[in-house]
């Protein structure tokens, strides 16, 4: 299943590449369960690019973050885009960082990406894998111990168990059949309410235990296609000083509250932030918080409509109950 | 934190209030002009806008030790840069919903409109978030100042 | 840097519940603060020049002064550094009397409260940058908006400097309410004698640009540069060919039109010039009685025109207009007394507001000068007036005195004696209210002279008896319950907000208090200014006041905008934004959020944009700081650097 | 756990049952600070080292997400608290006391790999020698010791053997710790295991668990993890240094996010800020990254490595040729593959230095 889409996704590159600057997807890594990205150039590389459930990585920050690939007047840049990853687009486009006529977006149908802690930690000693197959919804894994058969609903990233746009909002071509998703969106927020019912005491322990993890590599920021501020982020400057290098969990809230304060209104829950850190702090869980608050009050959802401006950065004066 | 001395009841809060400058400072200015008592755990901050007021500013300030954090400025419409207030609203709601999620009661934090003219609506805000505060106690926060990484205790 | 703390005592003021020399001391142990010392009136002349000697003697780089409000002395301290050679950003103010010695007793408490106040501004201060303003020139046409006698004294005192004036009026004339009076108080001369001939120069001045008939529509841009959009609303008459003859008045076959300028008194036409001494002297057509528009066919009035004025397809019209300041004489409006049930105004004919008896009183009015009862158009005999119909009534939302209702009343009394020899007059009051030069011994005269009879006490119900009204009412002074049988009750209505002020007031971008007046910058030292410089105030659109003291803001706001356009350029404020052009992401949301349009693109080598400040357009709200993500756009004098400084002083 | 005591003598082997490790090291804990591979959280997979506290959870089966680095070199270190002491008679003059804070308590990190230690030896080139001496970490290093795992664990990203080390390098550790049936065996190697021995309260082994521990070592030393080639590498980063093309595909998709620095344990790089309170302040080392464009920002403005192409250089060459070009020879990587294993979009450093080689190979050739 995933090869023919793998097929029917070069054999699309193959048709658009002489109008395309570059084409952004992904290959495998080191190993059959770690990918990565890639920017295929020429047609020579066009073999290189994969689609399956390993595929975890949000490509819609290269398009805007520097080096980006930039193209030449009248082409345009291809892109990858699973579900998330579409509504990142969006709001690139919506905060006028994207023109759409500057990118081909090619969207695949996710039914879920694999967490590869969560395989990791179903073998009996971290050893070499030889090869990993998903058949009908289990994933085998051959490696140097033996051979493990997991359900694949088990190993899914967190943010892939309560997704609810898994087809692309936007794109130029489909690959790959409709899938439907995960959760209802009334359930969306369930996990933040069920939160919410602890006592504040249990979830300032919560954060204070989860958030003394955090080392400050900032990958969380750095994976985010919406936290454009790059080098210039106020949790690692001097002038405006905002946080110190302390090793404080006060400096470490700070930091987070940036991040997420930011990305309120804007964050489109791709989930990056929290796949990518090596912590495993579920960093999404805090956007997911001012998601539902900004959806509650404002009625938005960010990277769905290009033509709306995050409710931040605009106002009502006719708002009431505000 | 070590000059945070107390007074002889040992009852004072940390509040921290930022106020507008055309409208809500103006309206504290009155309250004074008027002798209007109010609680003494206030210290306020003149912006020149709510619209200035960062959210993160109050976020930085209740995650330091502060028990309470107040805003205020012109009432909607009629800001002194027109639209300030109303972009600011609408951040101080969140923020004010985002709060509790880590823990952090929502009532620390809160805004209002008063206008210069307002001695008495200013009294009685700060009569009231003075009170609310002290109802909450203090602010327990984090163990904000522990040193994460050096810390051998844990 | 070298920072010196000058605590204020403010003469018992702060003293008395702070302990000033203990702040001094405190504050000594401040990090950068050499020098710390309490005066007992810093603001006076010897005050300031001890912060000199001070900055000269200890080389000191920035001064805090711990006193009273900065909205009161920032300006005088600033000027008193300037002096000493300091930079005049490098001072800060901790307010330690309005929000400290002021609103609390408890010494202890204060004291530590003024300590932290102090300690948070020097923080601030440590962060403070010299700033220096930038110059723009201004554009020396002035608006004033409202033609009543403020707004007319306004304009023709600014015109009468050779200023270019736009005067705009919400009605089809100018004049306002004094156009209505019949006489004024104490002098009893004729309102229309008086404030007519200065109708006509506002017609006559060649500088006076007067868009009757027209409303604010929006208003931007900032001192010495605004652009106002005025919408002229559709007369359906061409006003550059009409003659203001009258010939379409007379002939117009709808007559059963309200005349609003005498009250609702009496009937005039759907076409109609409002008053003889108006001006512009020209006719209008009321849309919603005239029967071209209402039923679809008349035309009279295009027919019997001889200038051929008539535009039934006229539409409102939008012009702009650059101006480099606004005055705003906007008036008022009369309390609606259908609010006390127990008076019967709007239920019983013969229960009238004052104004509508100014009208009466009028050789204009509906009954040309002699006093008759709307009911019956019989001569009253006996004359009840009501002082205080919302004024001085907190229970009807109106706490405040209007000002004048005791004086029109005792002129009104007295006009009614004049006009009917033999008839009484009664007033219900609760206090006499009649400060001013020659008032109260015109209230004298009317007691006195006149006869009119002054009860102490509220009114507690008017109701029919036959044809009459019964008066019943309280006198406080004797204590007793009293009947006053009346053919005329008239209700001294007080003054309140003109509509729409609210609306205007927000276009404008000034403060208006409860009650719906504009806040002057200061109630005693700032009375003709906004919060927003360049806008001032005139008349009772600021509170109610009477026609000399409006006659006076209309020429002392016209002395403001004249002292501010006597300088070819001001100088703006350099507390705006500033952009920090390698951390800027060029994310546009400064641009997208900012209320002015004060920050544009700017291109850099290689196709790179970043954002830049307009500096004289930028307000310094500080908006785009709060929204700017990297914090590469920065306030200056409020940066983030300054506040966190103060939080930190605070809360670390 | 241990129900019969031994007398005291010198020993040289003991033998940890499975059971007992908790017990052993908590009677060490309270002569050491022991620090001990344990989850980060409750759930989680990441391992990282901790002090050891009562009844916690010690996981020796796979390697820590984060090394022992920060036993040595703290993510946020205060070297120095000053104060400022203000004149009571003119507050214009101040006189400023300091206090260096140098740790010299005693600390045994138990459980790490010989990658972890290798990170160490290479940290020890910058911090200890030559003509400055960082005391701070001198303080630490020489109070602590390491009792290190024979490491069976090697995965893809795992390459020790191809950086001079090996799953069996011993090299800078104190005690070697055997995986056999039932526990551990311990081994001293050097002079300070047999004070730690004495503490431990533990059997010495008998025959045939030294036989088992034997095998066990043999096999891991058997073993070869990793065939990165490094030839030529030395050369070809200088070679290549203006060859933006060949950077550009190698770090292309990197993030510029600090995780492969922050999990390395050769990384050592830091920035130094004070941080002033009122009168008071500290001045702080703290972990920073080359993969942060501040890290380079000079007050000029001027950026040398204004993009992330510039920054993965600078990794890459900084471990594979600028270090070992200055010391002897020594490649500051120690092999562990974490930051092949934590990135996010999985760059592995190792196909990094093949394209160098490749593109250096292939220049000389031409």
């Amino acid at each position: 299943m995933w090869s023919e889409i793998t097929k029917k996704l070069q054999e699309t590159v193959q048709n658009i590449m002489p109008q395309v600057e570059a084409v952004i997807g992904w290959e495998r890594g080191f190993n059959e369960i770690r990918i990565k990205p890639v920017v295929i150039k020429k047609e020579g590389d066009i073999s290189k690019l994969v689609w399956n459930p390993f595929c975890v990585q949000n490509l819609s920050g290269y398009l805007v973050k520097s080096p980006a690939v930039i193209p030449r007047e009248g082409r345009r840049v291809a892109i990858c885009v699973k579900g998330c990853d579409s509504r990142s687009v969006t709001a690139l486009i919506q905060e006028g960082f994207l023109k759409r006529d500057q990118i081909f977006i090619i969207g695949i149908p996710c039914s879920g990406t694999v967490d590869w802690r969560k395989v990791m930690k179903r073998l009996e000693r971290s050893s070499v894998i030889h090869r990993a197959e998903i058949k009908d919804g289990r994933l085998m894994v051959e490696h140097a111990e033996g051979v493990e058969e997991i359900p694949l609903r088990e190993i899914l990233l967190r943010r892939c168990l309560r997704c609810v746009y898994p087809n692309p909002t936007v794109s130029d071509v489909v690959i790959g059949e409709t899938v439907s998703p995960h959760i209802e969106k009334e359930d969306l927020y369930k996990d933040v309410e069920a939160f919410e019912r602890k006592s504040l005491d249990e979830r300032r322990k919560f954060w204070a235990e989860t958030l003394s993890r955090c080392i400050r590599c900032y990958a969380c920021r750095n994976a985010c296609p919406l936290c454009i501020c790059q080098d210039w982020c106020i949790a690692e400057r001097r002038d405006p000083k905002w946080v110190t290098q302390k090793p404080t969990l006060k400096d470490i809230l700070l930091f987070h509250g940036i991040h997420a304060l930011h990305l309120a209104g804007r964050c489109t829950e791709c989930g990056e932030c929290e796949r990518v850190c090596p912590m495993e702090i579920p960093v999404m869980f805090i956007k997911e918080k001012l998601n539902e608050t900004t959806l509650r009050l404002f009625s938005y959802e960010a990277g769905i409509d290009s033509n709306l401006v995050p409710p931040l950065l605009t106002f009502n004066p006719h708002e009431t109950g505000i | 934190m070590e000059e945070r001395e107390k007074t002889k009841n040992n009852t004072e809060m940390r509040i921290l209030g930022f106020l507008c400058n055309w409208c809500s400072y103006g309206g504290a200015d009155t309250a004074g002009v008027s002798r209007l008592k109010q609680p003494t755990d206030l210290r306020i901050i003149r912006i020149p806008c709510t619209g200035r007021m960062d959210p993160l500013f109050a976020f930085k300030a209740l995650i330091s030790g502060a028990d309470g954090v107040l805003v205020s400025g012109c009432h909607p419409k009629d800001c002194h840069y027109s639209v300030g207030n109303l972009y600011a609203r609408r951040r101080f709601e969140v923020l004010k919903d985002f709060l509790p999620f880590l823990g952090i009661e929502s009532d620390r934090f809160h805004y209002t409109w008063v206008s210069a003219s307002e001695g008495q609506r200013w009294q009685e805000v700060v009569t009231e978030f003075s009170r609310r505060i002290h109802e909450l106690g203090r602010n327990p926060g984090f163990d904000m100042n522990t040193n994460l990484v050096n810390s051998e205790a844990r | 840097m070298r920072i010196g703390v000058f605590v204020c005592q403010c003469g018992t003021n702060i003293a008395s519940t702070v302990d000033t020399e203990r702040v001094a001391q405190e504050v000594k142990k401040l990090p950068d603060v050499v020098y710390t010392t309490t005066y007992m009136y810093t603001c006076s002349e010897p005050g300031q020049q001890e912060i000199q000697r001070a900055i000269e003697e200890h080389n000191l780089q920035g001064v805090v002064v711990a006193a009273c409000s900065p909205r009161m002395h920032e300006p005088t301290f600033r000027r008193a550094v300037e002096k000493a050679g300091l930079n005049r950003y490098m001072f800060e103010m901790a307010n330690i009397r309005e929000h400290v010695s002021w609103v609390s007793n408890d010494r202890e408490a204060n004291t530590k409260k003024a300590i932290e106040l102090v300690r948070m501004a020097v923080a601030k201060l440590r962060f403070n940058q010299p700033l220096f303003p930038s110059r723009v020139a201004i554009n020396k046409r002035v608006m004033v908006i409202g033609g009543g006698v403020a707004g007319i004294q306004a304009a023709l005192d600014c015109a009468d400097a050779g200023l270019d004036v736009v005067l705009v009026e919400r009605r089809t004339s100018i004049g306002g309410k004094m156009a209505q009076l019949d006489k004024t108080f104490p002098t009893i001369d004729c309102s229309s004698c008086i404030l007519g001939p200065k109708m006509v120069d506002v017609a006559q001045k060649e500088n006076i640009t007067l868009h009757a008939y027209s409303e604010i529509e929006s208003v931007s841009g900032y001192v010495g540069n605004f652009a106002v959009r005025v919408r002229k609303k559709a007369t359906y008459v061409d006003w550059k060919a009409c003659t203001g003859c009258g010939v379409c008045m007379e002939k117009c076959p709808s007559r059963k039109v309200p005349d609003e300028f005498n009250e609702g008194l009496s009937f005039t036409r759907a076409i109609n010039i409002p008053f003889p001494q108006a001006i512009p002297k020209k006719a209008t057509i009321n849309r919603s009685y005239c029967i071209y528009f209402t039923k679809g066919k008349c035309g009279i009035c295009a027919k019997v025109c001889p200038a051929k004025a008539i535009r039934y397809d006229m539409t409102d019209e939008v012009v702009t207009e650059e101006v480099g300041a606004i005055i705003v004489a906007t008036g008022y409006d009369l309390f609606d007394p259908s609010a006390y049930g127990e008076y019967g105004a709007g239920q019983y004919r013969d229960v009238i507001t004052g104004i509508q008896y100014e009208r009466i009183l009028s050789a204009s009015g509906p009954f040309g000068g002699h006093i008759k009862r709307p009911s019956d158009g019989r001569e009253p005999k006996d004359v009840v007036f009501i002082a205080c119909v919302g004024s001085r009534d907190a229970s009807v939302g109106r706490p405040y005195c209007s000002g004048v209702c005791c004086m029109y009343i005792a002129k009104q009394a007295i006009l009614t004696k004049d006009h009917i020899p033999n008839s009484r007059s009664y007033v219900f009051y609760m206090d006499i209210r009649s400060p001013a030069k020659n008032y109260d011994e015109f209230v004298r005269r009317a007691q006195e002279e006149y006869g009119v009879q002054y009860i102490r006490g509220r009114v507690g119900k008017i109701y029919p008896r036959g044809d009459r009204l019964v008066v019943q009412g309280m006198d406080t002074l004797l204590g007793i319950q009293v009947e006053v049988e009346a053919d005329l009750v008239v209700l001294a209505t007080g003054i309140e907000a003109s509509r729409g002020a609210r609306e205007l007031a927000e276009k404008l971008h000034i403060s208006y208090d409860q009650y719906g007046f504009f806040m002057e910058n200061h109630p005693k030292l700032r009375p003709v200014e906004t919060n927003t410089a360049g806008i001032y105030l005139a008349g009772v659109c600021q509170g109610p006041k009477d026609i000399p003291a409006s006659v006076a803001q209309g020429s002392a706001a016209a002395a403001k905008v004249l002292a501010l356009f006597a300088r070819d350029t001001i100088e703006t404020s350099p507390q705006v934004a500033s952009v920090t052009e390698r951390a800027c992401i060029a994310c546009g949301k400064c641009i997208e959020v900012c209320p002015y349009g004060a920050i544009r693109w700017k291109e850099l080598k290689g196709g790179v944009r970043k954002a830049e400040v307009i500096t004289t357009v930028c307000q310094g709200c500080g908006l785009c700081n709060a929204t700017c993500p990297p914090k590469a756009i920065q306030l200056q004098h409020a940066t983030d650097n300054q506040i966190l400084a103060e939080i930190e002083e605070l809360c670390a | 756990m241990v129900a019969r005591r031994k007398e005291k003598k010198s020993q040289n082997r003991i033998f940890i049952p499975l059971e007992g490790l908790n017990q052993t090291l908590e009677n060490l804990s309270k002569h050491f600070t022991v620090w001990v591979p344990m989850p980060s959280g409750e759930n989680e997979w990441s391992l990282e080292f901790k002090p050891l506290h009562r009844g916690c959870k010690i996981l020796l089966d796979r390697q820590s997400t984060l090394p022992p680095k920060k036993v040595i070199l703290p993510q946020g270190q205060t070297l120095i608290e000053y104060e400022y002491k203000k004149s009571e008679s003119d507050p214009s003059k101040q006189d400023l006391v300091l206090r260096e804070v140098i740790d010299e308590s005693p600390i045994i990190v138990f459980g790490t790999r010989p990658c972890d230690v290798r990170g160490f030896l290479v940290c020890d080139k910058v911090f200890l020698q030559g003509r400055y001496i960082d005391v701070y970490y001198r303080a630490r290093r020489l109070n602590t010791l390491f009792a290190t795992l024979f490491c069976r664990e090697a995965d893809d990203a795992c390459f020790c053997s191809s950086v001079g080390s090996g799953p069996a390098d011993m090299e800078g550790s104190d005690i070697g710790i055997t995986p056999i049936d039932g526990g551990w065996i311990l081994e001293g190697l050097t002079d300070r295991a047999s004070e730690i021995f004495s503490l431990c309260d533990c059997e010495a082994p008998d025959e045939k668990q030294i036989e088992d521990a034997r095998r066990v070592q043999e096999e891991v030393r058997s073993m070869r993890v990793g065939n990165l080639r490094t030839d030529g590498v030395l050369e070809g980063v200088k070679g290549q240094f203006q060859n933006m093309e060949l950077w550009r595909d190698i770090a292309e998709s990197c993030l510029s996010c600090g995780v492969c620095t922050y999990v390395c344990p050769t990384c050592y790089c830091f920035t130094i800020t004070d941080e002033p309170q009122g009168l008071r302040g500290e001045r702080l080392r703290s972990w920073d990254s080359c993969m942060f464009y501040q890290y380079t920002q000079e007050a000029s403005g001027h950026n040398p490595r204004p993009t992330k192409l510039e920054r993965y250089r600078n990794r890459l060459g900084h471990k594979f040729s600028y270090f070992p070009l200055r010391y002897s020879g020594m490649i500051a990587c120690c092999g562990c593959g974490r930051c092949i294993r934590s990135c996010p979009v999985s760059i592995d450093i190792r196909q990094g230095v093949e394209r160098v080689r490749e593109a250096h190979h292939g220049c000389v050739c031409s």
